[in-house]
């Protein structure tokens, strides 16, 4: 067995971005996420990287823009307030077509709210919360090991379709402690960044930019953008399917809540009931054919988010047209984190035999 | 004669007063109070208090009234 | 497992040892720290799962072992333990008579006296830890002792000793008495 | 015999959750005692920031309005245009103010807006665990600059106060500190003009307040208190930078 | 007939606020919506309001937060960039229950993109582009008469659900000209202002926050929103319905596209086409039941956006379950607006008998 | 016969979008001749900025990079640090650096980045149609100050270059302008003079131009050029505000 | 009807004094004005229609009538008047030559020409406001005259005089020929 | 003997050459150029171009060439 280390997972985070060759690190302290920040100020200075605690979540998303335009792997992390100021700038970067990282520990909300951990940023993440219709690549672990795995998974897919990643976790993932086993970066082909800024004495002018203003440019530019997100969709949406080959409800829910989930799914099936787990891992691209096949012949699934309702759109846009899909969220704050007990409850409340 | 009166649950034992007074007139105690924290103590010797206030001015927590 | 105490009582440190050993002995676990806004005098609490297979979930809604370090601590998660499971009391500052729960079994120890018999104040975490080991074989008290060397910075490795003899003397007081 | 000293009868009778020792207590009762000396609590709408003070509500029996981190003079000029005759202050932090709120400081200071800032320097970010803020010492260690603040990369402690002074639009602007009684006596005082700026109707007033953070500074109380007077207190230099009506 | 003048959309939305009691705006220039600063500007003095040019769009919306707090009607107004910038504090808004107007004259993107006409804004105004999961209230006028009306509806909306309300337009409904007719406020039931801010001369303290940390309060307060979102929907939903009851193919888009759309409808149906147009006016709450029950007899739903798709998606969350919805969408940039011909030809392309 | 005077090499030879006598060709052809001289445009990195300079790209024969409204001295600031070999520069208008910019030059400036700031103060936002900036002059008409500029409510005109000056981070800070071609050639002086702090690695570096925009202002290109004389350069100083290593 | 030419050519005001017209014969109009980028030198354009009905789209794709100021607007709108349609161009400075399509109704009138004729050079836009108004009968020249109170600010009514007189002059063209 | 070239395609008739020129041999021609500006026109007297470049130096489009 591998040497496993007992992690954090805002640290998790880190040790990935390092590993993937990540080496500049720009952030602003908002809680719980300041391991992160606190981590990349140890270690940067150390590889050879610059570790900047910018003057605001602004400055620090536009200090990413430029590294990253220079071809660097670059990333920001921050928690939901500070998420909301990066997205202007996000959609720059999305219409600017620059890969880069970006960590939501996200914490409930609305407002100032509270620090507790939180899927209310879903929409935002997922749809766009920038203007101008664009979106971005989300992944959302569930677990220490994916943390680290899926940080190095963001950075390559954000080089090869040319566009910001983030990281989509909360408080659950990101204070929790588990083994995980460190490796090597895995290989994938990227393509030559042949886009980065570095000055014309290693060719001709380069430019990044997102203004278009010639005739159509502007349009063909958005069917470009949106040829990328269909092309993701059909190679990189990734899931986790837990036994819902002979289910006949399905649990779902992304990160921290389908964590809690699972294990009421298990103890579903310690019941006798016939109950599986889709969780989806890409939120964008969000797996649609994974939720289309499995409702083929599942026809109730049970959605459960840490908010009002926000996944679920999509859950419901996904599924067979005679499935139904039900919902159970808890907007969370101190004390609204639900248990696997509670889960079990709302599946025996939709369970049909 | 001036003295001052020291609320034992909003101290919090920083003990800036005992640095503030002039006479020395305030300790902390040993024993922790309900909120985990060891408070002031005021304890007259030889030395009186002049009700200067200082201890309070001084306290973060307006734990300290003065009385003269 | 469900740790809870008030700052301070190192239950986050206790939690992140027992995770640590959980590794040692190569099982999957997962630890779950929670804390209140304020930074002092808040509530600590912690969720370590220990499992030889898949750890589900880290949040557990009715425990079956809690280890309870103070009186609020009691107040707000005694009610949640699972019926028939273990609960680990300090009672140098939990008043047990007011508790109404009888289908638990209820480990009663005085963590401060123990701790400050053993030479120091500060390892009513440790002690604790012991103690639990000890009542549910999760796991040992080697692996534990194994364990310090890297859930403790290097600078504190010379208290290492005094931990283990903490640990010892919690898990002597189950071993002593079978049930204290 | 009678009472000498009591509690401001603006800041309300409950146990805060600063830290032992923290500086922000005091200011508290100074700010409180300022507003009962001009009778102002009952037409006073306060604006709260983002930092360990946000709790600013529970503490003073005022109206409050919280703000969006940084944003709490853009708040407060919002406010102050709509109700005039209100007295409307801030109370942020260093990270506040100096960091993410520089835009929003600069420019409420420089159109003159009619309201007073109180500002805590605490050289630190105190509510998210003592990162590194625009006001750290040069060599410094936070949790975010762990070898010590660099200057040649991380920059210089921004002067606040001084800068402020240089905009036309500022009216006063003062730093004081309360770290020791005779401290204290001089940082009412300021307090007292600045307020007096608003209620005349003399424009935008501001005070920094040098403030320890034993938590995050990782020491007692005594010792952060005895910091801010040999570190801070060289660095940050105690005075009134700018008067224009001589209060 | 009363008197009718030519105004523009922007201008328009100025005499709508001032008619509603609007004395207080906060802004930053930007283009297409600079006739708003520009006209406020001019009247605001003259009638004893504030009219500040801020540092920036997020000074601007907390000016408005503040003078909001005590009970003013404040507005602002942006283009998309800027809104972007806005969404953090539109969040604390929503979160602290206070009611405001933000106009958004959205322009094309993402990033800087250009200033033509754009829809892109959908999801970021409907689904919440800040953190939390919060929703504001969304209108979207089609018409210069519009502009001004629901800019009045707007006021008294916000202020009866206690959140913050936008006009979501776009550089055709903003730059346009036709005519209008200004009428006195229409009266409303509005409720006291028993939480605005003024000094405890006046009774208790009052306090306007977002931060909820006592154990379970975040989470109640989440659900209060939610059950203002429901009531909302239940209430205020509004739409136009023109010529749906006997089609086979109902046209649906929003603000300008509808307007674009409107036409298409008219010339199929002088071709004999059975064709109706359903425009939701209001997007949040976005009117669901008109569409259910529309698509209980007709089954093909043609949308149209100058976006990839936004609302359509809130369209097939809202039709009957066996109804086809179909998207054609001009994601705007110079020279991409699409014309009525177009879109009739769009329709052909659907249309069944 | 030998031509004396021709377009500098960095310059693209095409038509700018600018309006006749806009004096943002001037300053382009300065920073260009500039970059010239130190044989600095193959090993440039340019951060344009949101406002009438915002096709940098399209003038200046470099790699630029577009940055959010405001936003040039942080995308520099990352651009820089990955990229310490290249020479790197921000071309700003005074809405975008001197309103909702603000805390980020205020920022870059204070970290001693080793960039260099151009900064085109033309008292306007030209790009959106001549509204009111932070730089507009008391009692200038804009279509945001049709009542011309009331400083009680509006503040005064911030003075960026003395404002800067006062920070520990920056190095060079200057004043120029172009509306002679004495003043022309004080301004290359100037500007070498900024480039030459970040060649030789000495840190921030800054110049604002005095800029015309008769467009906005309302004038023929021969009135407006004459304003910068008789007006601007009354209340903006021309001249150097810090020199640190007297280059 | 669909106005183009470029930036100063007064193509925006021509476009609301018609709409205003509309408005005084208490008909449905709408304006929309779209322009380059660049403040000057850009392209100006803009679209106008009228309807005793309902006003739908403000967005033509196939205009019936199209004014033609400069060159560049031929070349770009030019193809997309609806076939029949009326395009009225100004030939002092569009070259017509070189314009393929025989399925319009064309109306070639020097307006530079003219309008320098009545004595103001800028008063392009009304002459070809003019004549507009004459072959399509939209609009009268009288609604026209009195919209130009409601269209020019104040400072600019001493214009009034002129301006009618070039809508005229305009509007006299087509009356003269019926067709030019 | 010195000269410069006026662009007439790149100049946009802002005037500031002819007020540059110490030996006043700039003014503004009267015809529009295909942009629909007024070209700068260069045109000697008895009072010679002494190649002083300062017209240059003013004209903000680059537009003048000048040789010596
Ligand atoms: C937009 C945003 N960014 C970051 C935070 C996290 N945050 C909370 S308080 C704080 C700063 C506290 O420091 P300071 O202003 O110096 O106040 P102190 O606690 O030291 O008094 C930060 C960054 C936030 N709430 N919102
Ligand atoms: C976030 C954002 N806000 C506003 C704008 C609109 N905008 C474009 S340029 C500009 C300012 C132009 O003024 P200035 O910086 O002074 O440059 P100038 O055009 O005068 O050279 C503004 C506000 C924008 N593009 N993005
Ligand atoms: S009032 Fe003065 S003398 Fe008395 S205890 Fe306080 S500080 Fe000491
Ligand atoms: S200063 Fe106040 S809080 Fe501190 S020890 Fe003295 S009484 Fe207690
Ligand atoms: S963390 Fe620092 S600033 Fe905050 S309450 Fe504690 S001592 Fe005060
Ligand atoms: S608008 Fe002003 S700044 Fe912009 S190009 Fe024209 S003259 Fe220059
Ligand atoms: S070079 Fe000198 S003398 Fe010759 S035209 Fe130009 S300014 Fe005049
Ligand atoms: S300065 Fe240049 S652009 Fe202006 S008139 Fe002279 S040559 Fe033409
Ligand atoms: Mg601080
Ligand atoms: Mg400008």
């Amino acid at each position: 067995m591998a040497k496993r280390l007992l992690v954090r997972g805002n640290e998790a985070i880190c040790m990935g971005a390092i590993e993937a060759g990540c080496r500049y690190y720009f952030g602003y302290p908002i809680t719980p996420q300041n391991d992160i920040p606190e981590f990349m100020s140890r270690e940067m200075p150390g590889l050879n990287g610059e570790f900047i605690q910018a003057e605001s979540e602004i400055a620090s998303i536009n200090m990413v823009l430029g590294a990253a335009a220079t071809g660097a792997r670059a990333m920001t992390s921050s928690s939901s307030p500070g998420i909301s100021l990066k997205m202007e700038t996000i959609s720059y970067m999305a219409g600017m077509e620059i890969p880069c990282l970006i960590v939501n520990i996200s914490r409930s909300g609305p407002g100032l709210g509270g620090i507790d951990a939180s899927q209310g940023d879903y929409f935002q993440a997922v749809k766009g919360g920038g203007h101008g219709g664009y979106h971005i690549i989300v992944l959302a672990p569930s677990s220490i090991q994916e943390m680290y795995d899926l940080t190095m998974l963001a950075f390559d897919l954000a080089e090869i379709y040319r566009m910001p990643a983030m990281i989509l976790g909360d408080a659950v993932v990101g204070q929790m402690k588990e083994p995980l086993i460190p490796h090597p970066r895995p290989h994938r082909e990227l393509p030559a960044k042949d886009w980065a800024l570095r000055g014309t004495e290693e060719g001709g002018q380069r430019v990044v930019k997102s203004l278009f203003l010639g005739d159509g440019e502007l349009e063909a530019h958005n069917w470009k953008l949106f040829a990328k997100y269909r092309d993701l969709a059909a190679k990189e949406a990734r899931w986790e399917d837990y036994e819902t080959a002979d289910a006949t409800l399905i649990a779902t829910g992304f990160g921290s809540a389908a964590r809690i989930a699972k294990t009421a799914v298990a103890m579903a099936r310690e019941e006798g009931m016939k109950v599986g787990l889709l969780r989806p891992i890409t939120l964008f691209p969000f797996p649609a054919k994974a939720f289309a096949s499995a409702t083929e012949h599942c026809k109730t699934v049970l959605d459960i988010e840490l908010n009002t309702g926000q996944m679920v759109e999509d859950v419901r846009l996904s599924v067979a047209r005679d499935a139904e899909v039900h919902f159970y969220g808890r907007p969370s704050g101190t004390g609204s984190l639900p248990t696997p007990e509670e889960l079990l409850e709302q599946i025996r409340r939709y369970y049909r035999n | 004669m001036p003295t001052i009166e020291i609320d034992e649950l909003r101290c919090k034992g920083c003990g800036l007063c005992t640095i503030a007074c002039p006479k020395k007139l305030i300790t902390l105690s040993e024993q922790i109070n309900n909120h985990g924290y060891t408070p002031a103590l005021f304890q007259e010797t030889e030395i009186k208090c002049t009700g200067c206030a200082l201890c309070a001015e001084m306290c973060p927590d307006v734990a300290i009234k003065v009385f003269k | 497992m469900f740790m809870a105490g008030y700052g301070g009582q190192g239950v986050l440190l206790a939690g992140t040892l027992l995770a640590q050993a959980a590794i040692v002995e190569e099982k999957n676990v997962s630890f779950l720290p929670s804390y209140g806004v304020e930074k002092r005098g808040g509530a600590a609490v912690c969720t370590v799962v220990i499992s030889d297979g898949d750890v589900g979930s880290p949040v557990v809604g009715n425990p079956s072992v809690a280890v309870i370090l103070n009186q609020s601590s009691l107040d707000k998660y005694g009610p949640r333990i699972k019926p028939g499971g273990i609960c680990i009391v300090n009672t140098s500052l939990v008043d047990l008579s007011g508790f109404p729960r009888k289908d638990l079994d209820i480990i009663a120890i005085e963590m401060n006296a123990v701790a400050r018999e053993i030479g120091d104040a500060r390892m009513v975490n440790m002690v604790a830890v012991g103690a639990y080991a000890a009542r549910t074989g999760a796991v040992s008290i080697d692996a534990l002792a194994e364990a310090l060397k890297d859930t403790l910075p290097e600078r504190n490795h010379r208290f290492i000793p005094a931990n283990v003899r903490a640990l010892e003397a919690g898990a002597s007081l189950i071993g002593k008495s079978g049930q204290v | 015999m009678q009472q000498v000293f009591r509690r401001p009868e603006s800041l309300k009778d409950v146990q805060t959750h600063f830290c032992p020792g923290c500086h922000h207590g005091t200011i508290h009762r100074i700010v409180a005692e300022t507003l009962d000396e001009f009778d102002l609590a009952r037409k006073t709408i306060g604006v709260a920031s983002i930092g360990c003070s946000v709790f600013l509500y529970s503490y003073f029996d005022l109206d409050v309005v919280e703000s969006p981190h940084g944003r709490a003079p853009a708040v407060a000029t919002g406010v102050k245009r709509a109700r005039p005759d209100r007295f409307v202050f801030t109370y942020q932090g260093d990270g506040d103010l100096a960091a993410i709120g520089t835009a929003e400081i600069i420019h409420a200071a420089n159109r003159g807006e009619d309201i007073t800032v109180i500002f805590v320097n605490n050289t630190t970010y105190g509510m998210t665990g003592g990162q590194m803020a625009p006001t750290t010492l040069p060599g410094q260690r936070t949790s975010t600059s762990p070898y010590g603040r660099r200057s040649e990369k991380e920059g210089f402690p921004v002067r606040v106060a001084e800068l402020l002074s240089g905009l036309d639009g500022v009216a006063f602007s003062a730093r004081a500190a309360v770290n020791s009684p005779r401290n204290i006596m001089d940082a009412k005082k300021q307090m007292k003009k600045a307020f007096r700026y608003q209620i005349e109707g003399k424009g935008f007033s501001f005070v920094e307040f040098l403030s320890a953070c034993p938590t995050n500074w990782g020491m007692g109380a005594i010792e952060a208190n005895e910091r801010v007077g040999r570190e801070m207190c060289e660095y940050f230099r105690l005075g009134t930078f700018k008067n224009t009506a001589n209060l």
